[in-house]
């Protein structure tokens, strides 16, 4: 906690993980209530990442039920007790929780999905076969993806396997909606908000304000465009100023990561 | 009072082929285990069953045949990966899935107990589950002028299963402090017939000592069943954390379906009752172990 | 608890509050879930003594809240926390109470109203004026009444003062729905079971099955049918086979009464 | 995280007269009456009032002309009888009620704390309740066939008067095991805005020590001010039990306008601060003796 993380050096020694947890980190500032869903490393560690640096009152709802706890580091369970250690409310899951994030108190949820399309749309039901009901690979199922996606959220997705198998030009089956077809298919739905950005292992990408295509925001240190665009199922947007390097995490994030956050390693699980 | 303390073969003898069963499980969290074990000893077949994550006991119901179809918003044993029995079931066409999200679920099972033909949400709206759950979500215009809604048909489960702190032998059911997800909630409110284990029948002076501990009145529940460690292997705060070790023991036979079957034998079939069972994941020790559950206070 | 109110002998010695609970005591049986709204001594008191005699177990439900509470005695009020002592649930009210109340697993209400009508309509809501906005009597208002009154109930309503002014021929305002226009004009609103009994300080009074007009069941002891049809806004439907005397309390009920359940006599305030 | 403490004064500033106000309170059960003094000090005027059950708060709010209509389900003082001033005032038009049934009331503000344009109920169905409020009461059919219900149309309130037994300074609210009425679980998440008086301040780590007793986050409450005592003359369990005396002597005067006024110049306008009020009432010995409440475990 005592870290000078405000002016700590660049680093080069991170791994992906790490590297993606401090993009992500940077995006829950001071002032916003964030929540996540369950097997959720990722974002439990980007969540107490942002406290424990820029943005100390981040109220970080663990997993919809414990307000503000206070893990001692990230357990092997993201959706289990001990992750709301210390917490200072329990949603009442029912209606307290329903009720916060249906009125969108509670604004902006981090998550990772099976298939991304080119509009932010999310599968994480099934994959091929001959119909939806004899699917190629059945995967979880939305839990509550469908919903926080139709309910004005701003949505954070992260994916390590970066391919074009998980980033398609349309997802077989929409468990998530993000722009839809694109352009202001969403906000015809009265659906506010949407993907804001998504933090793979090669690159960073955020939705053209208009079209709400993907565009390449930034790629990753040893990555190039052209490889990020092979890695994709679709065409990427590339803005024409050229796409920068994703800023590389500090020293101090790295060590907060390592030695507070996630002595365990669960990010890598 | 009418008494509801019966024996576990009892309690799940009346659910008949075919029933639409509720269960109380989240992923790896405070499920109903040793009346899901019932259930593949009883030889149930046809069930639909309601979760709202379902965890290792889809697995189980999957490879012994015991479900047909599931309603749910996910499948999944969180770190321990995709529940492969049922996935396969599902890709084989042997289970067939109405999907429905967290909000959708909770609609129907909402509107369920409280007796109203429907309920609304504003979850899932552009998604395809709507296209493929035509039957039970449907756009509703509002009738002042405002946002069109989606409105979700009641859902009545013949049964729900539950597991909890403790009751009284007249069916009244106590919870602990601490998250309480909706399918402990709404689904037992939502069923026709409700049967609940619980890791201790105590005196009902004891469930007064704390009123608002109590989840559901014992008029409202048909069956009760004292099982000391009936969420086994699932976690039970804060009495007993989730058992790695039996997860992962069953994710390493889990693709294999002889193996998963052989699991399911040994432990499900073979044990003539809880304490054989308790036996046989390792007694008094193992037990002792996952009362020490990581971060414990 | 241990007198011998089976065999106990009637009695004389009653005062017109302890017959009217008496009667309704009698209408709330074992494996029954019955509750009682605000300003509700009465209904209280009637609980009490059929727990107390013939349906030890009734579920009685105080005021919505308390399960199977244990009051030692009817305390000054019925709508606070002595009432609901030692109770095995709290019905959290948004949600439990509602929901076991609309589906229907509550299915009896004890309840009084300003007027009623010859349907067994309920008025506690505005009495004359020259509209709803400006009434000559502002009542209280429906609480929970219209809720119960449509939510397929079994309801028994008291009046202790049984006069052309509280039993009128047609309500100024349905704020309890009854059986509205008689016949199956309940039935066809979709709307189950409805008024059951009327219990007044002159006499008790049902509904005929077919007509749902008002019928007159018992006159208490020195009250006569035809006091009673004049004591009433509306023509009473009179048995052709004749109508007998209320039957009066036991000694055992009402020493239960006096001494044990209400010694503060809440009832007659 | 941002603070939350204030005065009485500022909190209570930022409503503006025309306002809808929902307020805490059940007959003479747990109101916020420290703040209804001071909507009432503040000479708030046109306010709307939205009430389960009012008690003698509206009737103070009626005799100060600081409401001009109520939505409700009941306004009375139970044994102490019909709130009189109240009544007057909606008979001669001054205020202004549109009477709705509990299950409306939580369907309207339960629709509003959760973004929905409407919920439904089937409460009140072939009421006169609906021909006067038909505006936000409405028939819908079931679009899947089954019985048609009432759709209540979403209450917004700009604001929600809440009394709790502690808050921490960023105004995260907690309140005791009892009785939990429905004004309190959704009148405040409805609400745009919420004010709330605790029995006490305390530190953050109090709260976590039950944090299943934590009933607002703090980011939905906009002021929180320490108000001891805060809902005399009205209960508050398990800290005290409502006054008798205190409601008679205004029983005594309510039917009578102008001693209504002096009662409420005496009780309401004249003390500076609530511990010159409490002082009014009968200081600490009237205080303790509300503290032993019959019945009191």
């Amino acid at each position: 906690m005592s870290l000078n993380w405000e002016n700590s050096p660049a680093t080069a020694d991170y791994s992906i993980e790490e590297l993606v947890i401090t993009v992500l980190a940077e995006q829950f500032n001071n002032g916003e209530q964030a929540t996540n869903g369950m097997g959720s490393f990722i974002p439990v560690a980007a969540f107490m990442l942002a406290k424990k640096t820029h943005a100390p009152d981040l109220i970080w709802l663990a997993s919809s039920i414990g307000l503000e706890c206070r893990p001692e580091r990230i357990p092997a369970s993201t959706l289990e007790a001990p992750l709301w250690r210390d917490s200072i409310m329990y949603l009442e899951q029912y209606s307290d929780f329903w009720d916060l994030v249906q009125n969108n108190w509670i604004n902006k949820f981090c998550v990772g999905a099976g298939q991304l399309d080119q509009y932010g749309n999310a599968n994480n039901s099934v994959i091929g076969g001959s119909d939806y009901h004899r699917p190629k690979v059945r995967l979880p199922g939305t839990a509550g993806l469908a919903d926080l996606c139709s309910l004005n959220k701003k949505l954070y997705y992260w994916n390590l396997n970066h391919s074009p198998r998980s980033l398609v030009e349309k997802v077989d089956f929409i468990s998530g909606a993000g722009y839809l077809d694109g352009g202001d298919a969403r906000e015809r739905l009265g659906l506010g908000d949407g993907p804001q950005l998504v933090v793979t292992n090669l690159a960073v990408m955020d939705f053209h304000p208009d079209s709400k295509r993907m565009r390449l925001k930034s790629v990753h240190p040893g990555s190039t465009v052209e490889e990020v665009q092979q890695a994709t199922g679709f065409e990427l947007l590339i803005p024409e100023e050229g796409v920068p390097n994703t800023r590389v995490p500090t020293q101090a994030q790295i060590s907060l990561i390592r030695d507070v956050i996630d002595p365990d390693g669960m990010r890598n699980k | 009072m009418q008494e509801k303390i019966t024996s576990l073969e009892e309690a799940i003898a009346p659910i008949r082929d075919g029933d639409v069963v509720a269960l109380q499980i989240m992923a790896t969290y405070a499920a109903p285990m040793t009346l899901v074990r019932e259930l593949i000893r009883q030889k149930k077949k046809d069930l639909g069953l309601v979760v709202l994550i379902g965890g290792i006991a889809v697995d189980w119901l999957a490879n012994a045949g015991v479900i047909n179809r599931l309603i749910g918003a996910a499948v999944t044993m969180e770190q321990f990966g995709l529940c492969q029995q049922y996935r396969k079931a599902v890709e084989q066409g042997r289970i067939r899935v109405e999907e429905i999200s967290e909000s959708v679920l909770n609609a129907r099972l909402g509107a369920g107990a409280r007796g109203l033909p429907f309920l609304t949400t504003r979850g899932a709206i552009g998604t395809d589950l709507m296209k493929e759950n035509s039957d039970n979500m449907k756009m509703l215009d509002d009738p002042f002028g405002g946002m069109p809604v989606m409105a979700c048909r009641a859902l009545v489960p013949d049964f729900a299963l539950i597991h909890a702190h403790r009751a009284d032998r007249y069916g009244n059911i106590q919870y602990e402090p601490g998250a309480r997800w909706p399918d402990l909630a709404i689904m037992p409110k939502a069923a026709k017939h409700v049967v609940v284990t619980a890791e201790e029948i105590v005196d009902s002076e004891v469930l007064r000592r704390h009123p608002e501990r109590t989840i559901l009145p014992g008029f409202k529940v048909d069956a009760v069943v004292e099982v000391p460690n009936g969420a086994h292997p699932t976690s039970f705060f804060p009495n007993y954390g989730y058992d790695t070790q039996f997860h992962r023991e069953w994710t390493s036979v889990s693709r294999n379906d002889e193996k998963a079957t052989e699991f399911i034998d040994r432990y499900i079939r073979s044990p003539a009752s809880q304490s054989e069972y308790l036996e046989l994941i390792g007694g008094e020790e193992r037990l002792e172990y996952l009362k020490e559950w990581e971060g414990k206070r």
